[in-house]
Formats: structure tokens, C-alpha cells, sequence
């Protein structure tokens, strides 16, 4: 069991990364009612909010240092977070303004952050090589940083996802490949789509090692992602988890769902795996109610500071679309 | 007393409809891709047909684009006719090699023994802040490659007809909607975006262009939603005394060269409008043609008016300042005809 | 074990082939010497020759029927003639001709045949999910034919190769997919390009039967490939077979195969899958040693009809070259 | 005495010098790609460099250019300066997105806050017999993509100076090599493919055309062989009096435009060879360049010469009926002249 200080640790980074979305969620209809325009308000675009994964990024983050290389999916703010992202840049970027992240041009898939390693792409596994290459960078460096690519299952079903597994493994990177199993891929279910049940079973077609985490619940990812992680430090080869995790939201937002039963609904919100974490807390007695109060005030604050700087930030200049093409 | 009844259907409804009524005809027709069952298709191109159909003639694919576009290849040779659907045309660099390397050239290394009669649609298009990987248009990158017929709708007439067509053509046909056009309930309304449909199935030719608004002045070419951004230009320019003509190619590949030609040996000008990059695509090809056809009835150098060879930006005022709108178009149609 | 009159089939595939490779191989240098030209000769381009590789095609297709579909690769001729593609219309398509498969179009990596339902590409992997597609087409169409994917050990690290398992799997397709592991990606030895030792291990990925024959015999591959056209043609679902297989001669003609030790060659050369089966074949008192040389005279014959087809035919016009773009 | 020495290159050992050179004055500098070990390279571009750097600089992949084109870009961005070699650029379908969704975007996208300094080598070109999906060119479909750097040489001196260019530049750049001017043994021998290279090493700008031969009644734009092609071409219409200008772009992206408009104001007469397929490309991408900065200098309608719209075809009468060669370059541009 990981110490009371991690435990707190990993319980911030979740309430953070809640506190974020969930604003997010509220942001991104300003102006897209009552007719909802997705082209309309201050978040145009399609928005992909991870509700319901925090345990997967706060589980593995928490090994990573800032200089060990992030790659994410379309749905990338909780793993940015977790590693370490600049909330505001990150939340400025959103807004498409100049003090974002790439200054307005990348938006909320395409964020990328030298500080802390960190990139994401809107094309499914499109970064589960670039994760490779990073690590690739480091042996050859002899840095002992790793790389962490995550994807979700439906990205699992792709050539790239086979491609990297195998590379990695026969080159013996130091990668963690990081499995997030909502069972959703927009309005496919796992099922439909994957022929087996678990994608850790998969590691083997590599000779992997691979970690199912049956349940959301952020101390087995912290644990199993600390070996991995680990290993993959120590020059032991890469690894793959899979965290069958939960999507509290739509696929983006603006997504009626009407593909998921309301009683699979209410089952994924009833187990919400902060407030599991949160009774488990209390019972252990690691944090108190008036503890966790004061950890999502802080967010709140954090998170309300971040899209204040996001707001009141100016616009690129409309000619800055020319620029960046070529460095 | 007579009852003037107008059928007006979305670009997106019409595309089903013309899927439907295919898939009625003839139990060789089924659609495959991400989310065209329960889901519709994210752009709507799909919605209904689960219902009609079920799940053995309407399948969702896992995220597996060379797998499935290969396996609606595969079906077409052994007697079906798939329609397959890539949800974003920017996703094309996960399975090309499926599409110009084998769909595209499979019926040329027989000899024109086996056909491939299969369609490929696919969104195009930004304006809503999806920036760089969920935006473009492509059609130009299609249309260099030999063997693939390379449709572009801009109305729902159109789109109807144009998709009976390439389900019925034996060759596979790569089908572009532009999300702009579709008149989907969530995007910015764009009232051309409906229009009369007549219910019973027709063909609209592949390879036809086809003048949406004639004019002596200056001829804009171009395709898709850029059409109605060009009808809207010749608005404004008719009350400065500018009549623009305004020619929808409607297809890539065949390109109608005829059609463009003609009309610059009758207005003597010629504006390309593409929301394709502008570099080595349709801008450049359509000059081309106007310069191989009518070099000597030109007054003035052709111009194209294209997104700028940049990826597309996320933020709003840099997007708008890329894409062709309105004003734009009609800012260079003016330049063209006054100098 | 199969019967004398199988055994004795699955010889005569074997010779016809490798005399067909063969004959082909000393074609392919006319014109090419002294000094080695790809492009001149009465064949030009790429030469990829399966000698050696013949108890796979022989063994499989044995199974099929010329309404089973088959996809093959950049290596193609085995499985062509295996599953009984004119050798005629094949050798003038490989000379170019006018009374080719492809009336000179396709060339030797491009052939299809509409007779067999046969099809192959020079793209590695290209074929796999076109299996994929003929399978879907039986079964909407009620016919209990199957398709086969044959594909070389170094395909099996491509994308295409997962996303085709995964799908034939999850749609419970008759596909029966065949790996030819002759332990060469041209240069690339598979320890070299593959993180495990055996492909066939891959098949638990997908949920589906996978089978190692460990040593090039037509016997044990005939009998794999039997189990597996059943379950495939009895809706069964896919299974996948890998076959130790060996590559007697260069990834293409021309291939000085530095890369390779005289050790291995020698090896391989020795230990020729047809030599091998022919002591059987005589030790069992299937076939006598006339019977054999009978089997070889034969063959010789039809290949020089075939390659005398081919030769006595005319090119196509050079016009004909703007035909058959499209339908 | 004074003794003349030359020191005369293929193109392949021009490109593997180039390379090594790299790899001794830069640690960072990397080679992966499929039989680029032992083999050196199918076109030979790697020739020699296992035995100079081992196998973990030159490093052989499996056949996964997904996976490895993405490692390159990965390691690029956490410090290293990759070169990965596409054996053929027909692959690029299997692997597209790597390159032009995400190798060619993340600068742009991380509003330049990251770079991808790498190279990606492949190789172009038919005329041997190896049909539809080997023998293609497309650089004129890269091109079309923004963000990749896109370099085409013809010749040994430029192929060692765009290579280390190449190498230094802190973009992705697209490094495309024809077959038949790498000089290798077992291709027809191309007197041209073999040059003076100077040891020591040296940059050739990205972004400039060169004027491979000077003349003033027409101006032959093309890159790669067919500038070859065209020399040869030029010689047999020098015969009849009829200068040409030979411009070798080097390089599309970026197009010197400058240098097009320029030979064209002065030879008032333009003729595009183009090995890649004709519509939709560079031809038309040229073509519109001289109409947009030299339209009054135009005694003639700029013509093109390139590959037909069809797949390569594997028979050699059809393919060279195909291919654009000196006779047919001299023919166009004699027509071009005397109408
Ligand atoms: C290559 C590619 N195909 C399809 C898409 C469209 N798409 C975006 S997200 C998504 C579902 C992804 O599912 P999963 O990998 O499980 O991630 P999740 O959305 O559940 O986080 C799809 C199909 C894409 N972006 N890229
Ligand atoms: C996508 C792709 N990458 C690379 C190649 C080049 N190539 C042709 S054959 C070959 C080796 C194939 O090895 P394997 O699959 O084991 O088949 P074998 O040649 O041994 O029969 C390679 C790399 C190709 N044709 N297609
Ligand atoms: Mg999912
Ligand atoms: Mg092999």
C-alpha cells in the first residue's frame, strides 16, 4: 500500500484534473446555446473530457518526472495534467489564444509541452510510436527517463498499436504502453470491436509483460505502474497496462449518447472512482471529509485561476497562421 | 387550387436516402465504417439505415481503417458492392496504401478483368475549430492518383444523384462530403444546405460540371461548400454590375476540362476557389486546363483564391484568416474584372 | 496420413513449381548478362522466386477450390499455381504479354485471376484484410467458400496484419491465414524483426487457433491447413498457420544475399522440402523413383509449353497502356 | 605538370558519403530503415555505413514503417536527428499519417515551440519493368502537404550538398532519390549519374532551382532524371537552333517561384516534364507559377509533358509509352517553339 502523502497525492491530481473538466464541460456550451454550434463560443471544435479516467493518469503519472516523455490521445487533458502541464498554458491553449501552449495553433488535441515532454494527437495510436521514438532518444542519450504512451482500447485495434508494441519490445525500450479501457470507442462498444476481452492479453504477441487492472482504482495503477515504470528505467523492456476505466461524459461533448443504456450510465456514475477513493480515504483514515473539502476548494481555485489567464489572454493575430509552418 | 409541394431535404438526408434506396434495390449494397450504425455516422450520412437495414448490412467497424476499407475491397471483387466510410478524410495516412495502391489500381493490373465496384465516403472541411488533423479537404491529394473517380457534392440534389451514381459505377469512387454542407443540426446553418430532393432515385452524371449561376464576367471555378461561397460572392458582386459565373466541377476525376474551358472562352476570366491547400492541387490543375483550352480568350492571368499551404490553426481568427469566405472570393472576382 | 494419391498430388504441385521457378530463374537473366540490367531481358522488374517454399502452397491449396478466394504476395508464382492458376496466362503476364492474366498490366507481382479468385500485390501485407473482404462476401452471400491469406514472416509485423486478424476474428470470418516464415525479410532476419520466436503465438490475440508446422513438411502443413479450410468453410471462424519454411535462393533474382552465411545456405539448400519428401515418398512405397523422374519429365513439359506460350506471344500495343483505368 | 583530378561519384555513394560525414560531425545523427544495415540500402544509399557506424547507428527495422517513421519522429523531438528510408515511396500509404499528420504538423501545431529536425529518404522512379506499385514518383502529392521540406535532386553534387542541407535543417525534410540517377550497377547506366563531388563537405541551399543549362527560346522545368532527360533533349534541339533552358528545381517545397518566372520573362516559353502523374501535381503547380508572374511574357501556352493518369504499367512497350524521354521532350518543345 503506497504511503498517506501518496495517497493525498494521487487524490489531488484526480480532483484537479475532475475540477478541470468538468469546467471545461461548462465553458464549452457558453455560446452553443440553445442551438448548439460547435463551430460557436469561446471553445469552438470538438471536446473530449476524460471524467471518470483520472485514476489512469494520476496512477501513472505519479512515477514520471518531467523530463520522461507523455504521449496522449484526442483525449489528453487528465494525462497533461498529471504530468505536469502548465494549467493555464494549457487551459489558454483551449481558448485558442496567443499564451497557449502553441500559441493557438494546436488546440485541445494537439498539445505539446518541451516542460514536461509532452505530446498528443487527434489520429487514434497516432503517438504510440512517437512514445518509442522518445525512448529510443533516451537509450541512445543514456538518459534513464522512459516514455509512456497512452491509448484507449479502441485504439488497440490499429496497425500502429502492433507496430510499436513489437518494436519496442525487440529493441528493449524503455516504454510503458498504457491501455485506458472505457469500453466506449465514440458509439462502439468494446466488444464489437475487439475479438478478445483483454487487451494486457496482447503483451504476449510481444513477449511482454501485461497488467490488467480490473477497476478503475488509482493505488493498482499507482502499484502496477510503478513496476512497470521501473522496469522500463532499469533498461528491463517495455510494458503494457490496462486499466478497464470508466467515461463519465459523452464521446464530446454534444454527444446525446443515445448508444449507451441509462442503466449502464447511472452504473459507470454510481462507481465514480473519486468518490470510491474518497470513502476508502476516510475509512483508512488517510484523509478526513474537511481534508478532501479543502483539496476541491483548491482546485476549484486552481482550475478558476487558470481560465481566468485563458480568458482575459488576447487572440493571435489573425496573420499568425502563416507563421510556424517551418522553424 | 394548386399546392406548390417542395421536397427540401439536408445534404446528409439526401445521402441516405440515396444509400437507402440502393440498399433496396439491390442486396449487394452494405456500409461499413466507425459509428454508421447506432450513430448514423458522425455526419449524418448513415442515419436511419441501421434501423432499415440492420446490423449484417449496416456494420460498425472497429478503429481499423486498412482493415476494413481492404475488406470492402476484397467483398467488391468477390460480388458485393460496400460502401465504406472513412470518418474524416484526414485520416486517409492510416490506409492509404489500401486505397490508391490497391482499390485504385487492382482493376488496371487485371487487364480490366476484375472490377472494384465500391465507394469510399468521407468528411471534409473546417471553419469550426478543429484544427490540423480534423479540417481539410484533400480531394486534390485523391485526384492525383490514377484510378479512383473522385466525387465532390455541394447540394443535396447533387449529393443524392452523385451517390446513386458511384453506388451504381463499376469503378470505386471516392465520395467527399463536405460537413459544412450537410445540414447537420450542430454545425453553423448554412441555408444552402437544404434544398429540393425529389424522392424517386435519379443519376447525376460523374464527370459533368455543372454552372450554378451563369455570368459573363468572370468565371469561378470551384467545388463543394466553396460553390456557396461563390453563389454568395456573385450576389454581392451583381450589385456592382460583376456577373460571375459560377461552375460547380461536381467531380475531381473525371474533371470535366470541357466545361471549364467553355466557360472562360465566354467570360474571359478565370478565379479558382479551393479550400484545399493551394500548392500542387486543383488550383493549379484547373489553370492548367483554362490555359491549355483557352490561353488566347484570356484577359487577364487566371487567379486562384486557396488555403494557404499552412497545416489548419485551432484558433478562430487565425482559421477564418485562411479559409476563402465570402468577401474574399468576391475581392478577387472584383480584382480580376477591374485590374 | 494423407493418402498415396494425395501425397502423390502434393509431389507433383512441388516439382511443377519448382521447375516453373526454376526455369523462370535462368529466363530472368537473358539479356541480363554480362553485365546485370533489371530493366532488360524478356523479364524485367523484380523477381521474387519461391523455390523451396512449395510444401506451403502445395499443402494448403490442396484444400481449395477455384471459388475460394486467395491472396497472395510479392512472391507469388507457389500459391498461383498451387491453387490453379494457368501457368500460360501466368508465364505471358510475367513476359509482359498480350495473352498475360493482365494482358501485361499486373506483371509478376501483380496478378489476378478472376478462374481462382486469386489476387496478390507487391505492397507486404497489402493482401491480408482483401482475405478479410472475400470472406465477408461468402458469407453474405451463403457460400461456404473460404479465403486464404498467405503473407511472409516479416509481414506479420505490419499493421495490416493485426487489424486483419482482429477483424476476421470479431466477424467470425472463413479465413485461414499463412505464414510463410522462410526466416529472411529480404536482409532482415526475423530475430532481428519480430519480438517473439513464433507468429503463430500471435493467434491468442485475436482468440483464434494457431498452428506451427516446424519444419516445411507437405504432409504436416496439408493436415494443419485441412483442419483449418474445415473450420473456416464450416463457419468456424479464422485460424492462423505459420510454417517453418525455407528460401532457397535470393529475396530476388539478382540478390548476391552477402547477408547470408554459405553455412545457412548450405543448410537450407540440403535440407530441400521436395528432396526430403521424395525419400518419404519412395521409403513408404508411395511413388518409385520412375514414377518420380515421370513427375519431373512432366513438368519440365508443361513449363516449356507455358514459357513457350509466353515467348511466341505478342506485346501489347504501347497505346494499350491508357486502357482499363477504369470500368 | 599540373595533373586534373576529378574525383567522380555515383549519386548512392554521393548520398552515403554525405550521410557518414553527417554521422562523424554529429553524434545525434541516426539511421533506421528496412535492409539500410547489411545491405546498405536497397538504392544503395546507405552503402558502407554499418561497417563505419554498427548496428546502433544504422539500424535495420522490421517492416513497419508506421511504427519506425514514428520512432524517427520521437526521437527527433527528444533530441536526436534521425534519417528514416521508405524503401520505395509507393509505401507511403501504410505510413502517411506519421508523416503528414504528425511529423510535418508539430511545429506548427506547437506554435513552434518544438522541432523535428528529420530526414526522410525514399526512393522514386519507374522505367524498369517494376510496375504499379514500384515504379512511382509522387512528389508532387508531398508537396501538396504543408510542413515537410520537399528535395528532389538530379545530380551527385547536388544529392551530397541537399543531403547534408537536409541533415542540418531543423525541419522535417523529404529527401526523394530517383533509382535511375543513383548510378547503381545493376540499373541502366545513366552517364549523367555519375559526377564530381568535392570530399570535403558542403551545403546545397533547399529552395533554390539551379539552371542546369542556360539557353533563351524555351524553358524546360523539371527535377530529378528528367532533367537528364531534358539536357539530352536540349542537345538534339541545339542541333536545330533552338536554345533551351534547362531549370532543375531541386526542390518543391519551398518552390523557388523566382526562378521560374524569371527564365520564363526571358525565353518566353515553358514546358513542364513531369515523372509523376500529370493532373493535380507539379505540373500544373508550375505552370500556374509562370501564369501568375509572367503571364504578358508568354509567346505561347505553357505546355506539360508528365506520366499519364494511369498506373504504372509492367509491360515495356506500354511503360515506355508512358514515360516522358528525350524524344518526346524535344518534340514538345520544339511544337512549344515552332507551333
Ligand atoms: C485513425 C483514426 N480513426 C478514427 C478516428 C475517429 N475517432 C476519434 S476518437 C475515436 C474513438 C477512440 O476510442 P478509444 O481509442 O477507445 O478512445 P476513447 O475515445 O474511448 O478515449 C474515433 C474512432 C481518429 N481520430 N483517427
Ligand atoms: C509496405 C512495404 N514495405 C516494404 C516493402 C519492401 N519489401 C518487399 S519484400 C520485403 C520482405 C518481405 O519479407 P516477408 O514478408 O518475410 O516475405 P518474403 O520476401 O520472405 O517472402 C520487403 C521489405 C514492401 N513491398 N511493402
Ligand atoms: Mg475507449
Ligand atoms: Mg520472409
Amino acid at each position: 500500500m503506497p504511503s498517506n502523502e501518496t495517497l493525498r497525492a494521487l487524490h489531488h491530481q484526480m480532483v484537479r484534473i475532475r475540477v478541470f473538466e468538468e469546467t471545461l464541460q461548462k465553458i464549452y456550451f457558453e455560446g452553443k446555446t440553445p442551438a448548439f454550434d460547435i463551430a460557436a463560443g469561446p471553445v469552438p471544435g470538438e471536446m473530449h473530457l476524460a471524467a471518470g479516467q483520472e485514476p489512469v493518469a494520476a496512477g501513472v503519472c505519479a512515477h514520471l518526472r518531467p523530463t520522461d516523455a507523455v504521449t496522449a490521445t484526442h483525449r489528453p487533458h487528465h494525462v497533461a495534467l498529471a504530468h505536469g502541464m502548465d494549467m493555464q498554458r494549457l487551459a489558454a491553449e483551449i481558448f485558442g489564444k496567443e499564451t497557449g501552449l502553441g500559441h493557438g495553433k494546436g488546440g485541445h488535441m494537439h498539445l505539446f509541452d518541451p516542460a514536461t515532454n509532452f505530446g498528443c494527437s487527434g489520429i487514434i495510436a497516432e503517438g504510440m510510436p512517437t512514445a518509442v521514438g522518445h525512448a529510443l532518444a533516451f537509450k541512445k542519450l543514456g538518459r534513464d527517463d522512459i516514455a509512456v504512451s497512452f491509448f484507449g482500447e479502441g485504439a488497440a485495434n490499429q496497425g500502429a498499436f502492433h507496430e510499436s508494441l513489437n518494436l519496442a519490445a525487440l529493441w528493449k525500450l524503455g516504454v510503458v504502453f498504457v491501455c485506458e479501457d472505457n469500453a466506449w470507442a465514440i458509439s462502439v462498444p468494446k466488444d464489437k470491436a475487439t475479438a478478445i476481452a483483454n487487451n494486457s492479453d496482447r503483451a504476449s504477441a510481444y513477449g511482454m509483460p501485461g497488467v490488467l487492472i480490473p477497476d478503475n482504482d488509482p493505488v493498482a495503477v499507482y502499484e502496477a505502474a510503478g513496476e512497470a515504470v521501473a522496469r522500463a528505467r532499469r533498461g528491463g523492456g517495455p510494458s503494457l497496462i490496462e486499466i478497464k476505466t470508466d467515461r463519465l461524459l459523452g464521446h464530446f461533448e454534444g454527444d446525446p449518447q443515445l448508444y449507451r443504456t441509462k442503466a449502464e450510465m447511472e452504473t459507470v456514475t454510481q462507481r465514480d472512482a473519486i468518490r470510491r477513493f474518497e470513502r476508502q480515504l476516510i475509512e483508512s483514515g488517510a484523509m478526513t471529509q474537511p481534508d478532501l473539502d479543502q483539496v476541491w476548494e483548491a482546485a476549484r481555485a486552481e482550475v478558476a485561476e487558470a481560465v481566468e489567464f485563458a480568458r482575459s489572454s488576447p487572440y493571435p493575430a489573425p496573420e499568425a497562421a502563416l507563421l510556424h509552418v517551418f522553424a | 387550387m394548386a399546392v406548390e409541394t417542395r421536397r427540401l431535404l439536408t445534404t446528409s438526408k439526401a445521402i441516405s436516402e440515396a444509400i437507402a434506396q440502393e440498399m433496396e434495390r439491390d442486396p449487394r449494397v452494405f456500409v461499413m465504417g466507425e459509428d454508421v450504425g447506432v450513430y448514423g455516422g458522425i455526419f449524418g450520412a448513415t442515419e436511419g439505415l441501421l434501423a432499415k437495414f440492420g446490423p449484417e448490412r449496416i456494420m460498425d467497424t472497429p478503429i481499423s481503417e486498412t482493415a476494413f476499407i481492404g475488406t470492402a475491397i476484397g467483398a467488391a471483387i468477390s460480388g458485393m458492392r460496400p460502401i465504406a466510410e472513412l470518418m474524416f478524410v484526414d485520416f486517409f495516412g492510416v490506409c492509404m496504401d489500401q486505397i490508391y495502391n490497391h482499390m485504385a489500381k487492382i482493376h488496371y493490373e487485371s487487364g480490366g478483368n476484375v472490377t472494384v465496384p465500391m465507394v469510399l465516403t468521407t468528411a471534409i472541411g473546417g471553419g469550426y475549430g478543429d484544427a490540423a488533423q480534423h479540417s481539410q479537404t484533400l480531394y486534390g491529394l485523391f485526384a492525383h492518383l490514377p484510378g479512383m473517380k473522385i466525387v465532390v457534392p455541394s447540394t443535396p440534389y447533387d449529393a443524392k444523384g452523385l451517390m446513386i451514381s458511384a453506388i451504381r459505377d463499376d469503378n470505386p469512387v471516392v465520395y467527399f462530403f463536405h460537413k459544412g454542407i450537410m445540414g447537420l443540426g450542430w454545425m453553423t446553418p448554412n441555408p444552402r444546405a437544404t434544398g429540393e430532393v425529389p424522392e424517386e432515385p435519379y443519376t447525376v452524371p460523374i464527370g459533368k460540371a455543372d454552372v450554378k449561376r451563369a455570368g459573363g464576367d468572370v468565371t469561378i471555378v470551384t467545388v463543394s461548400l466553396m460553390v456557396h461561397r461563390a453563389l454568395d460572392a456573385a450576389e454581392d458582386l451583381a450589385t456592382e454590375g460583376i456577373e460571375a459565373e459560377v461552375l460547380d466541377l461536381r467531380s475531381l476525376v473525371p474533371l470535366d476540362r470541357e466545361a471549364i474551358v467553355e466557360s472562360v472562352r465566354k467570360t474571359h476570366r478565370l478565379l479558382v476557389v479551393d479550400e484545399d491547400y493551394g500548392s500542387f492541387g486543383m488550383s493549379g490543375e484547373v489553370i492548367t486546363t483554362a490555359i491549355e483550352g483557352a490561353f488566347d480568350h484570356l484577359d487577364a492571368p487566371p487567379a486562384r483564391l486557396a488555403y494557404p499551404d499552412v497545416p489548419v490553426p485551432y484558433s478562430r481568427p487565425m482559421e477564418q484568416f485562411c479559409l476563402p469566405d465570402r468577401e474574399k472570393i468576391a475581392a478577387a472576382a472584383r480584382q480580376l474584372v477591374k485590374g
